[in-house]
């Protein structure tokens, strides 16, 4: 696994810094950062599935709606406590999960996506229709039971979860299992070229992706305490989770917490000029444009930028 | 001046040089062939003239350099192409399939229609079968004429023969000699089966491993070890 | 018979509204999830000059095709090649251009939807159904369009090219047809094909910011379930479509109209990826 | 000697053509047989079958006397066969030594997790091959051909291999990296590796064989030592030809 002490020191200083900012900003930024925290463990989980293995997923708002719907409606219509409709969301989205890779043993690539946006908009039609008793119709549910109270302590328990899922899965990534699963993105004949059997770890990413959108989603939904189909299973809520882990950079941990917080915030920053949705039009074309310009990400840019200083200083040196 | 010069060319696919300084010279109205084994680099020559490949060196036609045209503009330059897989089109019909050749030279649809069925009878009475289900040497027959339809002063075709019974090679042969008497088309040909070539072409050059390795006219190299050897190694 | 004819009417506009789609899918084997937008420029296009500044119906048709056209044009040079082939950055990239698109017709018209006038007003009963000859409009110029397009992509030096670069690009390279060329003028029109169907949409639902999804959600059912760009397969697939829709809203219930579309896409794409009518052919 | 590979009566059809005719023979442990024929006469359709990559339509193929038709690619790589492509199928965003551990890794997911990669084992393969410890953080896009190859072949070796397949291994490489990878066969064949080599260049495919076997149209024409093969009237007009 190869820990280095820097990565123990750059780990405690980020978990410090996320704790320490309730001290010093307002409680709307506040509840800006949390949307920030759970849209950082959406694109997470899609990058564990997508970014890594190269199976792209449009249909991530179906596991995440999988995982909101299932508690909501356990502890809404069925008086379940939370501490167990939670984990019954997370099993139940890894089921989720397990309908979507079914076809992921037989296409791969554009049909892939395809089918996953099917599931979406299946999910989107079937929720509005089947038992509305339970799911509450094209209206969707209100008054789901929430964990906390006030900006900041819901600011603290989103950025816990968020910590929690970005650090196990960065540790988890940096296995072997983690070089593997890169690997099935790169060339997956290649892997079963070498003896590793891709079926299983394709199986592994998707219930590992699933396993935290079923957990993001089911917190998401005890945050909100609300949820409607149409802001749930909708393109732009796809497009914000994607584009956050390819913006900040795909196939990394740090990159999609670094996108979700700067897509967040550039909506955020907008608000004021542009208060409707237009703002979707600067903010989806930054994202377009760094997207065509650095198709590897922020953190590909960060990284080239700090390459450039350390070179100008190696330089001085040797001057 | 030779009608054909190619000079110096190396080639590359990707990060891999198939070709190594090769220089073949071809005069008007003449047939020559490329032979060599599989692999020798053959193919790679001919995508490099139509400019499919990337290269250094330079390929004249006419005292005109080919290098850096797109495919379209050499093929409206005068060259014609019928390469090994053919590159049909395999859901149109025959007919459809040598309109496509004639893209960029339209004024002469049908006086090159009528010189292809006259040279491929059998493509006229099946024009309108689709050539995914046509056999091999109906497919080479349909490629040869979706090169013919371009008009070519020039005609490469690489392996004319591969895959084909014997006695429609030598229909191909009948064509393609035609087609450089009656049609005054210089024709460059690859070979990999060397005893066909020799019955064809007046010329050969030897490829081995992307380097023209021999030569010259086909009874300076009839017995010559260096064609063996290119097959062989010795 | 009710349901057979608005069947075959709502299947007509939706073979318009797939063919854009097909000839990209067939010619440049990429998938433009942004197409939708081209029905949603189209809309709005025809909104402004039609219905508000009040310029003759057709010539607001024509404007819309042409500003669709233009669109098409500009993806592909400033998107589609500069990507060259990366099928997934692709797919990402239109799928983020069609949400700008959408928000800057929110911010240019607003977020409500809007009525779209009838582009001719009236109805008829035809043996008992009543049938608007807005959409009736639609489903004739729909045909027509069809039928010229066949006969374009069959019949003239251009359409054979077509048919020959999605079929075997080198193959067409090498016949002197430019590849580029050709990639260029398909997108331009699928652009026009995508907003003169996106006009007749408009005026047989509404117009709004959001409604591309739906167009492209049929355009992807067709492609997948018809096979690779096939004019033929388009068209009967697009009524497999539209049948299974007026089935699905008359006889069970209207809000699962759209449900046996996203099933027939997962079921055929897992059991058959190839397509029902799989062979490559335009 | 026991047999490594025994290939018997092996058919493969695709449609109406037929890509491997009956063809039938045995790779003994510790030898290096050579597998040669024209363009199109079959040569990587069988290795695609020996590795399951395709099914064949009839006929056996035995791993050190044992059936393997029914395995999956990754088991029969287990067992101790696998191969090496045309072109090269690198990792293209992993370093030398990454490429190689994803060969070395256990396949077996709890084990991938809880063992730590064997960096030493790594390297060492990498400089067997013939890589400089200076490429060993490189990635594909900076390495040429012939350290594709050797890259390839790294991998492939970590699989804990006993039979390689190696496909057209001398292709497109420069006089110099041929010499090179010769060197590295030679080695491994000392070391007791038995390999199946496909090549169209039989002068370098010479020295590296104990002997050869010739196909043509799916159908073996030959075997024997290599200039036994080389002199064979068969073998000799199937790649020149008759008229």
């Amino acid at each position: 696994m190869n820990l280095r002490w820097t990565h123990v020191v750059m780990w405690l200083a980020f978990v410090a810094l996320m704790f320490a900012i309730p001290e010093f900003v307002s409680k709307g930024t506040l509840r800006t950062l949390i949307f920030a925290n759970f849209l950082a463990i959406f694109a997470i989980s899609w990058d564990v599935l997508s970014g890594r293995t190269g199976y792209i997923s449009f249909g991530h708002p179906f596991l995440i709606g999988i995982g909101a719907y299932t508690s909501a409606i356990l502890t809404k219509r069925f008086d379940v406590p939370i501490e167990f409709a939670i984990p019954a969301a997370v099993v139940m989205t890894m089921i989720g999960g397990i309908i979507v890779f079914l076809p992921a043993l037989r296409i791969k690539g554009s049909y892939f996506a395809l089918v996953t946006l099917a599931f979406m908009e299946l999910m989107y039609q079937l929720v509005q229709v089947i038992r509305p008793d339970l799911t509450g119709g094209t209206r969707g549910m209100s008054g789901v039971q929430t964990l906390t109270r006030g900006a900041v302590n819901g600011y603290y328990l989103s950025v816990s979860l968020m910590l929690a899922v970005a650090l196990s899965m960065w540790l988890l990534m940096r296995t072997q299992l983690g070089t593997a699963l890169s690997a099935v993105g790169m060339n997956e004949e290649s892997v079963r070229g070498s003896g590793l059997s891709t079926t299983k770890l394709k199986l592994f990413a998707f219930l590992t992706s699933a396993f935290v959108a079923g957990l993001g989603g089911a917190f998401y939904v005890h945050y909100l305490g609300s949820i409607a189909p149409r802001a749930l299973f909708d393109i732009n809520f796809l497009f914000t989770i994607i584009v956050a882990a390819l913006i900040g950079g795909a196939s990394t941990i740090i990159g999609p917490v670094i996108g979700a917080f700067f897509l967040t915030f550039l909506l955020e920053y907008l608000r004021p000029y542009l208060p409707g949705a237009e703002r979707y039009f600067i903010y989806g074309l930054i994202a377009l444009l760094l997207y065509m310009y650095e198709p590897k990400g922020l953190i590909a840019l960060i990284d080239k930028g700090w390459q450039r200083l350390r070179g100008a200083a190696d330089r001085k040196e040797t001057v | 001046m030779n009608f054909l010069e190619v000079n110096n060319l190396c080639a590359f696919y990707g990060k891999a040089q198939a070709l190594h300084n090769v220089s073949v010279d071809v005069k008007a109205g003449e047939i020559i062939a490329i032979v060599g084994a599989n692999g020798a680099g053959k193919s790679t020559l001919l995508d490099s003239i139509m400019g499919l490949t990337t290269v250094t060196g330079d390929i004249r036609m006419e005292g005109k350099s080919l290098v850096g045209l797109g495919s379209a503009a050499i093929v409206s330059g005068g060259v014609g192409y019928a390469p090994e897989r053919f590159n049909l089109f395999p859901y149109m019909s025959v007919q459809d399939n040598l309109l496509v050749g004639a893209f960029t030279a339209r004024s002469d649809i049908e006086r090159n229609l009528a010189t292809v069925h006259q040279l491929f009878p059998r493509l006229e009475e099946r024009k309108n079968q689709e050539t995914s289900t046509q056999s091999g040497g109906e497919r080479q027959m349909v490629s040869l004429g979706r090169a013919l339809m371009t008009s070519p002063r020039l005609l490469l075709v690489d392996e004319p023969t591969i895959g084909l019974a014997p006695k429609v090679c030598s229909e191909i042969a009948v064509a393609l000699r035609k087609m450089r008497d009656d049609l005054g088309a210089t024709i460059v040909i690859t070979e990999q089966n060397a005893n066909f070539a020799m019955t064809l072409a007046e010329r050969l050059y030897v490829l081995e491993s992307g380097v023209v390795k021999a030569q010259g006219t086909v009874d300076e190299l009839r017995n010559d070890t260096r064609l063996t050897e290119a097959y062989f190694g010795h | 018979m009710q349901i057979i004819i608005q069947g075959l009417l709502l299947s007509g506009l939706y073979a318009l509204i797939a063919m854009g789609f097909t000839l990209i899918f067939s010619v440049g084997r990429v998938l433009n999830l942004a197409y939708g937008a081209y029905l949603l420029i189209g809309g709005y296009v025809y909104f402004t000059i039609s219905q508000t500044l009040g310029v003759p119906k057709l010539i607001g048709l024509l404007l819309a095709a042409v500003v669709g056209c233009l669109v098409g044009l500009l993806k592909y040079r400033l998107l589609v090649k500069p990507l060259k082939g990366d099928h997934v950055a692709v797919e990402i990239s239109t799928l983020i251009l069609a949400v700008v698109l959408q928000a800057g017709v929110v911010f240019l018209y607003g977020d409500s939807s809007k009525i779209l006038l009838p582009i001719v007003p009236g109805v008829t009963q035809v043996a008992g159904a009543s049938v608007t000859y807005n959409l009736l409009t639609a489903t004739i110029a729909s045909w027509a369009i069809l039928i010229g397009l066949y006969f374009f992509v069959r019949k003239t030096h251009v359409g054979r090219a077509m048919q020959a670069v999605s079929m075997d690009t080198k193959g067409a390279a090498i016949s002197g047809v430019d590849p580029d060329k050709i990639n260029m003028f398909t997108w331009g029109l699928s652009g026009a094909l995508g907003a003169t169907a996106g006009v007749f949409f408009a005026s047989y639902t509404q117009l709004s910011p959001s409604m591309w999804v739906a167009p492209l959600i049929i355009s992807v059912a067709v492609v997948i379930v018809g096979g690779i760009g096939s004019i033929i397969g388009t068209l009967i697939v697009a009524h497999i479509v539209g049948f299974m829709e007026v089935l699905a809203v008359s006889v069970i219930a209207p809000e699962l109209r759209g449900v046996f579309t996203m099933l027939l896409i997962i079921g055929v794409l897992v059991i058959r990826p190839q397509g029902l009518f799989g062979r490559e052919e335009l | 000697m026991t047999s490594s590979l025994k290939i018997s009566n092996l058919v493969k059809k695709f449609g109406g053509l037929v890509a491997t005719d009956n063809l039938s023979f045995v790779v003994k442990e510790g030898q290096s047989v050579g597998l040669i024929g024209p363009n199109g006469a079959g040569k990587t359709t069988v290795f695609a079958q020996i590795m399951g990559e395709h099914r064949q339509t009839s006929g056996s193929i035995e791993l050190f006397g044992r059936e393997i038709s029914n395995d999956t690619t990754p088991e029969r790589i287990r067992r101790g066969v696998s191969r090496t492509y045309q072109v090269p199928r690198p990792f293209s965003d992993m370093s030398v030594l990454e490429n190689i551990r994803v060969g070395l890794m256990p396949n077996n997911l709890w084990q991938m997790i809880a063992s730590k990669p064997r960096r030493e084992k790594e390297t060492e393969l990498a400089l067997s091959v013939g890589f400089l410890e200076s490429d060993l953080e490189k990635t594909p896009g900076e390495l040429s051909m012939g350290d594709l190859r050797k890259l390839e072949m790294a991998r492939t070796i970590a699989t804990g291999t006993k039979v390689m397949l190696l496909d057209e291994v001398f292709a497109g490489l420069t006089v110099a990296e041929i010499a090179q990878i010769t060197q590295v066969i030679q080695k491994m064949r000392k070391d007791g590796m038995t390999f199946l080599i496909v090549s169209h260049d039989l002068k370098a495919l010479e020295p590296l064989i104990d002997h050869v076997i010739a196909i043509n149209h799916g159908s073996k024409i030959a075997e024997g030592g290599f200039n036994e093969v080389m002199n064979d009237a068969d073998v000799r007009s199937s790649y020149l030809g008759v008229v």
